[in-house]
């Protein structure tokens, strides 16, 4: 059988890891808007330097489920300096590919971990952007980014 | 997987047996030029002049107003772009149609709003239906065309199209239709219904893909699309395509033929389907008109989940369905037939098409029954808009 | 009559077995929409991608140059009207075609004119072949395409493409070629002979009616003949045709591996023919080039007969042929390429287009040598051309 | 099998009633040219009033022949009178139908009847215009009349 999806793509879309919310979050994230049809909502919970665990909820197609779950594998229990270096294109890899028009699923991801190690700097009384830089979201007109 | 319950027969429908039963001596030792000379050329014609005669039957127009092309959107495209380059030649330069027409159409009338064609776009209401006094206001002395789709491909409903055939006659102005959802599944009426120019596509109603139909009112002189030889009569060159033409043909009886029957049974199947979703799953509604529908559609839209990974996780089950036109899977955008019956964006992505055939039955519906609301749920679980939704917060 | 002797190959073909068993799936259980996004759909999907990855192959270009159609007069049409109106827009004009193109590549050119546009149309030698001289001192600053199919249909010459191709990448100017009665017959190298457009049909090397293909050379940005749908990475709307794409890829695979050995073996056939009836058939004559001609093609003109009779006595024996294209037996005048290559209309009328394919036999060759001389000599008997002839008069 | 001539066409065709040269003709009416792909050559011959023989030599499609054998057959042994009443409608009639665009066959055959009865009347001195009409031959311009 034929698949829209790469086998890969697919095992994490229907056995999503890390899904859900985090009680005890220090640092969360959410990029995206209902209107462009995709948005990642990332869970962190911060430890010293080191993101002990992560969570995400998203509500948008396959390969943003999938993009989320991997990225979540992909940086728990890593450092935030290591979190900040991932990028879209290493999503993409560990997804063995994903169709063309799917990659800004990839760059969601990015940016929502971005989006919630941000938050944890903020909420610790520091400035992010020095850190983590700007983050990319979602415009009204463009829903590609 | 064990079994697969196909209800996506508005994107394609299965070749009935009987249908290919019919193309197969033509797919075969049949294979004769139908422009040649020699009998056996002239045994494809026949073929082809008979398949000419019921689809005229059928659809209640003459014989000579049946041209074969390749499927609906050629169709569309002869249509509306060749009957703007004709009728500009006399000043008109505006066209009707609406906001929720097929791409087919859409895109053929932006290709034309950039050669200086006047494009109106009918607004629908909240069902799907044009108003007729919209349209009668919108029609202009140098209105070329008004293009109205007879149903839709998406929320199912279907327009009058014999009112707005008789406006036209009334006016003056040319009238194609795009019945490509419509033929074969609800009463067609050709001449009856006042229509200058129909499209139609053979795939839609069990016969091959490939091949479809515009009839053209006699009299009009519509300029080809496809310029070459002198097949059907000269208004759309290539070589025929025997085997679909006739299945085409076939399709196309079949279906009339046991219309009478099939849309009440198909249309008990759909209500219950509609009925149950709409009591099972809260915050869904049904798009579309309840009344003026297609028997087999139904369409919903799901709050807080967004429509491919619902269509992937169905997929998982075995369920073909769509969340919107199919030519449309490439796009991020939701689906402008939604949009204009007024749906928010984000409820927009959130929707499921189900289109049933004859196929179906009612042991497909109780599984649907189970499945969609069992799906939705688990999609909303891990939804950041449905956490939202359940704490009353505004999304957009 | 006891057997067929189909000798009209240029007409179309028979499908092979084959060619038939890689489309059933796709005609029956494999029904999916290849643009649906549930597996039943992306098998046909996958189907259509490794057609485009097959053709790719054996016309040595790119998978995504590869755009299917419905056929040769749909790829002409496309190619030839959306480059010039593309081109239109940098003032570019002018184009240059020859004399013995097929009707789906003139009649578009007229329609082109209509509106506008020059048309240089290259004068043929009496062999059908173009001066490459010509061709360079036609081509000027405003020249938008050229335009020169690779092999005729009625008299076989194949046209310097290679030569035709490198002067236009060498000038700028764009290169159309209709190679739909080259493709699958003789080489054909889409990147090797800098052809930048080419169209093919799939019945014309035993595959199924009603589908074909444009390949355009990557970054050149043809505008859709048919909108709609993102189909054919949104260049050719409407639902794919899997059956007959896969149909096309099969048959040009087994057309392409088997073609070092077949060629050689039909051009003997062919040969025998041609000097068969010239040697028995007094005041015949070979139309086309003795070279430069595809493998199957043998025309003959032969004097104070005339071509639709000896059909029909030829149909009779159970043999089908032609006599010039088979799309243009509605029209009165004799064939355009016979008038270009030289004939006097008298003689055109007379003539009589024999296409081999590897189907047949040395046996349908006898036949044919045995047949022909009777049947003019039949004719010629009944003729009062044939009278004057005899008796030393003038004809026109 | 289907055919793109009715069977009475072909019947006619095929098998050619009246065909070849009259040797003591009195009259012969030639029409059409080998540009258009058609001539029709009338040979009669005339005793008393009557046409007592008829023989034609045809050059052109299948119709063409056939129209030429059909209209042979319905003049011979008839009057001039008849002859010349014999119009192109009640030739087609007469095979059954014709295909459209071969109708031009059968007013060839009408106007080639006509010229072997004016090429009579020239013989025996008289002019055959008040009584035969002008004889409507193909123009080089336009091969369908
Ligand atoms: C040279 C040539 N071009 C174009 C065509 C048109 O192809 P089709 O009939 O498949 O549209 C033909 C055959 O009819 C042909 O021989
Ligand atoms: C309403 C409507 N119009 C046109 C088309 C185009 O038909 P086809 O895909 O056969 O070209 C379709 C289906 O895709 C349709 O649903």
């Amino acid at each position: 059988m034929a698949q829209y999806y790469s086998d890969f793509v697919m095992e994490h879309f229907t056995n999503p890891r890390n899904v859900g919310e985090l009680e005890d979050a220090n640092g969360v994230g959410e990029i995206g808007n209902a209107k462009c049809g995709d948005i990642m909502k990332m869970y962190i919970k911060v430890e010293g330097d080191r993101i002990v665990d992560i969570k995400f909820k998203t509500f948008g197609c396959g390969s943003a489920i999938a993009t989320s779950s991997i990225a979540t594998e992909m940086i728990k229990g890593k450092t935030i300096e290591e979190a900040l270096k991932l990028t879209n294109k290493a999503v993409v890899e560990a997804l063995g590919g994903l169709p063309a028009h799917k990659i800004h699923c990839s760059v969601l991801a990015e940016q929502a971990i971005k989006a919630a190690i941000a938050d944890y700097y903020k909420r610790q009384g520091i400035d992010p952007t020095p850190i983590v830089g700007e983050i990319q979201d979602h415009h009204e007109e463009a829903c590609d980014i | 997987m064990d079994r697969l319950i196909y209800v996506d027969n508005a994107a394609t429908t299965r070749i009935l047996p009987e249908v290919l039963d019919k193309m197969m001596p033509y797919l075969t030792e049949q294979y004769g030029n139908p422009s040649s000379l020699y009998s056996f050329g002239q045994n494809a014609r026949q073929a082809i002049d008979e398949a000419r005669d019921t689809v005229a039957k059928y659809l209640n127009c003459r014989s000579d107003e049946v041209f074969f092309t390749s499927g609906g959107s050629e169709s569309d495209n002869w249509a509306i772009r060749m009957a703007a380059h004709m009728l500009e030649k006399k000043g008109k330069k505006h066209i009707i149609s609406t906001a929720i027409e097929h791409h087919a159409v859409l895109h053929t009338l932006n290709a034309l709003e950039k050669q200086g064609f006047e494009v109106t776009l009918l607004p629908v209401n909240e069902y799907g239906l044009i108003s007729i006094e919209d349209l009668k206001n919108a029609i202009r002395d140098d209105t070329a065309l008004v293009t109205i789709m007879f149903a839709n491909n998406e929320i199912g409903t279907i327009q009058p199209v014999a009112e707005i055939g008789k406006i036209c006659r009334e006016r003056g102005v040319l009238f194609h239709t795009d019945a490509v959802q419509a033929v074969g599944h609800i009463p067609v009426d050709f001449s009856g219904m006042n229509i200058d120019m129909l499209s139609l596509s053979a795939h839609k109603f069990h016969g091959p893909k490939g091949v479809g139909a515009l009839i053209v009112r006699k009299g009009i002189r519509l300029p080809s699309l496809i310029e070459g030889g002198a097949q059907e009569k000269g208004r759309r060159a290539g070589t025929e395509n025997t085997a679909g033409i006739v299945g085409l043909a076939e399709a196309l009886k079949l279906s009339c033929e046991k219309m009478d029957e099939v849309i009440p049974s198909i249309k008990a199947k759909r209500d219950r389907l509609i009925e149950g979703i709409l009591k099972t799953v809260e915050r869904s509604r049904l798009n579309g008109d309840p009344v003026h529908r297609l028997p087999g559609n139904a369409n919903f839209s799901f709050e807080g989940i967004e429509g491919e990974s619902l269509l992937l996780l169905l997929d998982f089950k075995g369920i073909c369905a769509s969340s919107g036109s199919a030519c449309t899977s490439g796009s991020l955008d939701p689906s402008h037939v939604l949009l204009a019956i007024g749906l928010p964006h984000a409820i927009a992505h959130g929707s499921l098409r189900i289109t049933l055939s004859d196929d179906n039955t009612d042991e497909d519906i109780d599984l649907l029954l189970e499945v969609i609301p069992q799906i939705v749920s688990q999609l909303r679980s891990m939804s950041p808009v449905w956490e939202k939704i359940v704490k009353g917060e505004k999304y957009e």
